[in-house]
C-alpha cells in the first residue's frame, strides 16, 4: 500500500525537480509558447511543499490536497491538467490488487482526467504525449506481476522515449498550436516536466 | 525593463490596490482573491456576468465591471489565466438567484480553468453557463487545433450582453445572444514592438527596427507573418480584408456594424484616429457601415505598440443593447 | 520611428479625418481650418470655449468637444500651436452672443497666438476673454521668465469650465471661474521614454535604459533633474512632493481634491492604476483626499512612456461642476 | 521711396537664405528648443514666395500681405514675432523722411511690434537681442544723414553682433527658458534667423 510518507517524498522529490529545472521549462516554454510553464509548476510545487502534512492520515488525502493546490495556485493549462492528474490519481488508489496494479490504475485515471480537460490525443505535442505511453508500460507491467519498482522504472522510461518525440511535432494543443509549422524543433515543455514527475514517483514510490 | 512598478510579483495585486482605490463609488475589490465587484450586490432576479483572463490587458477586465456590463471579473497573473478558486469566488458571490453567465476568452488554460470552476459552481446548486470568445482570424480554426484566440470581440461581448442581462432577461436568453455576438464578429490585430512579461524582464518576441507582426497575439503570441513596416493604409488594408473575409461580407448591401479600432497598449490616440480613418474608407468600400465606434485602447497587450480591428455585424437589437447605459471604469455612457 | 501613419506630413489633417468619421453624431470637423467643433452649434446665449494647440497631445484637446466641455478646438501641427486664423474662425463660428472665452497652455507660441485671435476677434466685435493655464510646478515661476508650463490641469480646467458655462453663467463668471481653478491646481510628470515627433523622424531626447526624466514637459522638454529608474513608489514621491509642496498644504485638517494620475502616451493602464495607489497613500498621508480621480491617458505626448500627476484643490462648487453631465469623445458621463 | 520691386527681392533672398539655413536653424533650435525654428519659418517663406506680387500695388501692402501670411501659417512662436514685425514694419512705411530715416523708423516699428508681443528685452536670449542694436544703429547712422545702404550694413553688422552675444546667455524667454543654466552655449536661433533677414535686406533695399 502507498504510505503517507511515500506519498509525501514523492511530492517533495518532484518539488526539488522543478525548483531545479524550473529555468529550463520556462525556456521551452518561451520558445514555443509564453515563458511561464517553469514559473508556474514552481508556484505551485512552492504551495504543495508548504501543506502541512501531518493534517492528511492517508497518501489518498494527501496527494488529493495537492492536486487542489496545484489547481488553486498554478493556473493557465497547468493547473487544471496537473490538478486534475493528482485529484484522479488519489482518488483510484482504493481500488484492490497488489501496489503496482494499483499505482498503474491510479496514473490512467490521472492520463483520462488529464485527457478529459485537455482534449489532446497523442501526437498533439502535449503532455500526453509522454504520460500516455507511460501509463501503457506501467499497465503492461503490473499486469505481469512486475514489482511497483520495475513497472514505474520502466514507466518513466517510456515517458522519456514520449517526451523526446515532440521534438518533431506541429503542435496541434495549447498556445504553442498558434506557432503552426514553427512549432516543430522544440521539445515541448509539458511533456518534458510530465516526465520529471514519473521519473520521480520511480524514485520515491517503491 | 522600464516600467513604474516596484517587484515585478506585486505587479497585479498593487494595481487591484489603485483600482479600488480610483473607483470607491463603483467598484469593490477582493483582494484575496484577485476578484473586483460592482459595488452593488447584483439585483435580485438579474444574470450575473463573471468574466476575467490573465491581466495585462486592462481596461479589460477588472473596468468593465459595473452597470450595464460585468458583476464580476477574476484577475489573473499578467497573461495567465485566473485559477478555479477566483472564478468559484466570484460566481458564488454574485449568483442571484438567476443564474451566472462565464465568458472566457479561448486559451486552454483559461477554458480549463473557467470550466473546472463551473463544475464546482454547478454542484453547489448555482446556474452556470459559458461562452468562450474566438475571434480572432489570425489563427486557423479547426476542429484538430486549438481554434481560434479569444480577442477585441470580448469587449463588445461584455457590453452588449451586460446590456441584456440588465434588461432581465433570464439565463438561457443571455447565453444564446453572446453565442450569437461570437458568430458574428471578427477581429486581427497587427504589433510594431513587443511588450514585456514583469516577471520575465525581457521583450517577449523581437522585431527589428523596420519590422511589424501581422496577426499578433494579446499575449504577444506570432501571428501570420511578419512584414516590412509600412504605411498606416497599408496596414488597415491587412487588418480589414482577413476580417470581412472571414465574416464572408460578400453581400452587396449595406450592413451596419459595430467597429472598435483598439490600441494595443503604447500606441497614442493620434495614431487610432488616424487609423480609424483609414479603416473606415476600406469598410465602405465593401458595403460596412460603422454605425457605432469605438476608438481607444480597451483590451490590451502592457506596453505592446499596435492595434487591432474587430467588427461586429449588428442587427437593430444590438444596436439597442449598444446604446443602454453603461458606467464602467473603462466604457461609460448614459449613466 | 515606427508609427501607423502615412507621410508624416499629414498626420494631424489625417487624424482629423478619422476623428471626424468616429464621431459624426457628437463633432464637426473643418479641416481647411483645422478645427473640431459640437455637432450642434452653440446654444443662444451660452458662453462658448474655444481651446487648442499643437496635437499629440490626444485626447487633449479635439478628444473634449461636447456636451459640458469645449465648443471648439483648434489643432496645431503636432507639438505646434495653431495659427490666430484657425482660432479666430472657431471664435467666430461658436460665438452665440455670449462670449468667447479662450484657454491656452502657457506656451510663448500659444499665448501669442491667442493673443492675436482674440484682438483680431474683439475688433469684429465679439466679446473675447483668455485664460492661461500654467500649472506644471517642474518649471521655476518668476516674473522675468516665460514662467510655469501649462499641462494636466487644462484637463480639469475644461471639463469644469464647461460645466459651468452649460449652466448659463456669464462671460465674466466663467473667466473668473478658471483663473481661480488655475490658482488651485498644479501638476508635475515623468518620463520614462521619449516621444518622436513625426517629421523630425527621431527621438526628442535620449534617456538610458536606466534613467527617467523627472519634470518632464509634454513635448519633451526637460525636466528638473534626470534620476535613476526607481520603485513607482519612489516615482509617486518625486510627483507628489513638489505637487503639493508647490500648493502650500500645510494645513492639519483634510482637504478634497479632484485627482488626476495621467498617462503620457504609452503607459499601460497596468502601470497607471499601480502608480495612482502608490500616489493615493501619499497624498492621504498629507490629508489630502482624492474626492474625484481621473486614471488614463487625457493629457499625452505622442508615445512618451510616462505619467503625471495633477492634483487641484476642490471645494463643494467644483465637485458639483466636476459631476454635471459631459458628453466628449475622451470624457463622458451622465450623459 | 521703397518700390515694390524692391520690398519683393528683399522676400525673395529672405526666402532663399531661409530655405539654404533651414536646417541649421532648426539644429539650433533642437539644442535648446523644440527643433522646428527652421522648418517653421521655411513653411512660411514658401508661403510668402507664392504671393501673387502683380495684386499688391506698392511695398507696403505687399509687405503687409507677408506679415499676414507668416501669421497665418508659421504658427509657434515665430508666427505672431516675424508676422507682427513684417506688419508693423509696412504701417509705419508712409511717414515722411528720406529712405534711410523711413526704412528705421520702419525697422523699430517692427521692433516694437515684436517686444509688445513676446516682452522680452535685451539679454533674454532671443531675437530682440540681435534685432535691438541693429535698429539702434540704423537710427543712429540714417540721423547721421548715411544712405539707406550704409545705414543697412551697419544694422547687419550690428544684428551679427547682437546674436553671437546670445552665445552665452541663459534664456529667460521661450521654450529654451525652461532649460535654466542648460541653455547656455547654444546660439538663439530666433536672433540668428532675424540677423539673415537684416543682412538680406542689405542686400536688396538699398
Ligand atoms: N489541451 C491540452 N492538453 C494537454 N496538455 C496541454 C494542452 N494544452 C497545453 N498543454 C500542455 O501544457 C503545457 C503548457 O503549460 P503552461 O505553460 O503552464 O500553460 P499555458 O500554456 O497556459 O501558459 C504545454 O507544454 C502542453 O504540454
Ligand atoms: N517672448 C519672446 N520674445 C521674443 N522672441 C522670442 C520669445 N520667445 C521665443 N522667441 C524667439 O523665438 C525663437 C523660437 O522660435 P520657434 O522655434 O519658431 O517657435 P517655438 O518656440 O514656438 O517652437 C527663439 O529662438 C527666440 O528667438
Ligand atoms: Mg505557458
Ligand atoms: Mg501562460
Ligand atoms: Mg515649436
Ligand atoms: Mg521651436
Amino acid at each position: 500500500m502507498l504510505t503517507t510518507e511515500k506519498a509525501a517524498a514523492w511530492l517533495d522529490d518532484y518539488a526539488r525537480v522543478i525548483h531545479e529545472n524550473a529555468a529550463w521549462l520556462t525556456d521551452l516554454d518561451r520558445q514555443i509558447g509564453d515563458a511561464d510553464h517553469g514559473s508556474n509548476l514552481e508556484r505551485g510545487m512552492t504551495a504543495v511543499e508548504a501543506i502541512p502534512r501531518e493534517e492528511y492520515p492517508d497518501a489518498a488525502s494527501l496527494l488529493k490536497k495537492a492536486g487542489m493546490t496545484l489547481v488553486s495556485t498554478v493556473g493557465g493549462a497547468a493547473g487544471p491538467l496537473w490538478g486534475t492528474f493528482f485529484l484522479r490519481f488519489a482518488g483510484a488508489l482504493d481500488e484492490p490488487g497488489d501496489d503496482a496494479t494499483v499505482v498503474a490504475a491510479a496514473m490512467r485515471a490521472g492520463l483520462v482526467g488529464i485527457v478529459q480537460r485537455g482534449k489532446a490525443t497523442e501526437g498533439d505535442k502535449t503532455v500526453v504525449d509522454a504520460l500516455g505511453p507511460a501509463v501503457r508500460v506501467a499497465e503492461q507491467k503490473a499486469s505481469q506481476g512486475a514489482s511497483l519498482a520495475d513497472t514505474l522504472t520502466a514507466a518513466a522510461e517510456a515517458a522519456a522515449v514520449g517526451r523526446d518525440a515532440t521534438i518533431p511535432m506541429v503542435a496541434r494543443k495549447g498556445r504553442a498550436s498558434y506557432l503552426g509549422d514553427r512549432s516543430a524543433g522544440v521539445q515541448d515543455p509539458g511533456a518534458t516536466s510530465i516526465t520529471m514527475l514519473v521519473e520521480s514517483a520511480a524514485r520515491t514510490l517503491a | 525593463m522600464k516600467k513604474l512598478i516596484n517587484d515585478p510579483r506585486d505587479v497585479v495585486a498593487e494595481a487591484l490596490v489603485g483600482l479600488a482605490l480610483a473607483h470607491p463609488d463603483r467598484l469593490r475589490v477582493d483582494h484575496d482573491n484577485a476578484v473586483v465587484y460592482r459595488a452593488e450586490p447584483t439585483r435580485p432576479g438579474k444574470v450575473a456576468l463573471v468574466s476575467g483572463g490573465g491581466s495585462g490587458h486592462e481596461p479589460l477586465h477588472g473596468g468593465f465591471v459595473g452597470l450595464g456590463m460585468l458583476d464580476a471579473a477574476c484577475a489573473g497573473q499578467v497573461f495567465t489565466s485566473p485559477v478555479p478558486d477566483q472564478v468559484l469566488a466570484a460566481t458564488t458571490t454574485v449568483d442571484a438567484g438567476a443564474g451566472v453567465l462565464h465568458i472566457a476568452k479561448n486559451y486552454t488554460g483559461d477554458v480549463m480553468n473557467f470550466d473546472m470552476a463551473s463544475e464546482l459552481a454547478a454542484e453547489s446548486g448555482i446556474q452556470v453557463e459559458s461562452v468562450v470568445v474566438d475571434d480572432d482570424v489570425a489563427v486557423e480554426d479547426s476542429l484538430h487545433t486549438a481554434g481560434r484566440r479569444g480577442t477585441g470581440l470580448t469587449v463588445l461581448l461584455e457590453k452588449l450582453v451586460g446590456a441584456a442581462a440588465e434588461q432581465g432577461r433570464d439565463l438561457d436568453a443571455v447565453t444564446t445572444l453572446a453565442r450569437s455576438i461570437n458568430d458574428r464578429g471578427r477581429s486581427m490585430g497587427v504589433a510594431l514592438t513587443s511588450c514585456t512579461v514583469p516577471e520575465v524582464g525581457r521583450p517577449t518576441f523581437d522585431l527589428a527596427e523596420d519590422e511589424i507582426e501581422v496577426g499578433v497575439g494579446i499575449h504577444g503570441e506570432p501571428g501570420r507573418e511578419r512584414r516590412s513596416l509600412t504605411t498606416a493604409a497599408e496596414v488597415a488594408q491587412m487588418l480589414v480584408d482577413p476580417v470581412l473575409d472571414d465574416l464572408g461580407t460578400v453581400s452587396a448591401r449595406e450592413r451596419a456594424a459595430i467597429v472598435m479600432l483598439n490600441g494595443m497598449g503604447a500606441t497614442p490616440l493620434l495614431e487610432l484616429y488616424l487609423m480609424f480613418g483609414e479603416v473606415a474608407k476600406l469598410l465602405a468600400a465593401r458595403g460596412i457601415v460603422p454605425t457605432r465606434t469605438l476608438v481607444g485602447s480597451y483590451i490590451t497587450s502592457l506596453e505592446m505598440a499596435g492595434c487591432s480591428l474587430t467588427v461586429l455585424e449588428a442587427d437593430e437589437e444590438l444596436l439597442t443593447l449598444w446604446d443602454a447605459p453603461v458606467n464602467t471604469p473603462g466604457l461609460r455612457w448614459g449613466a
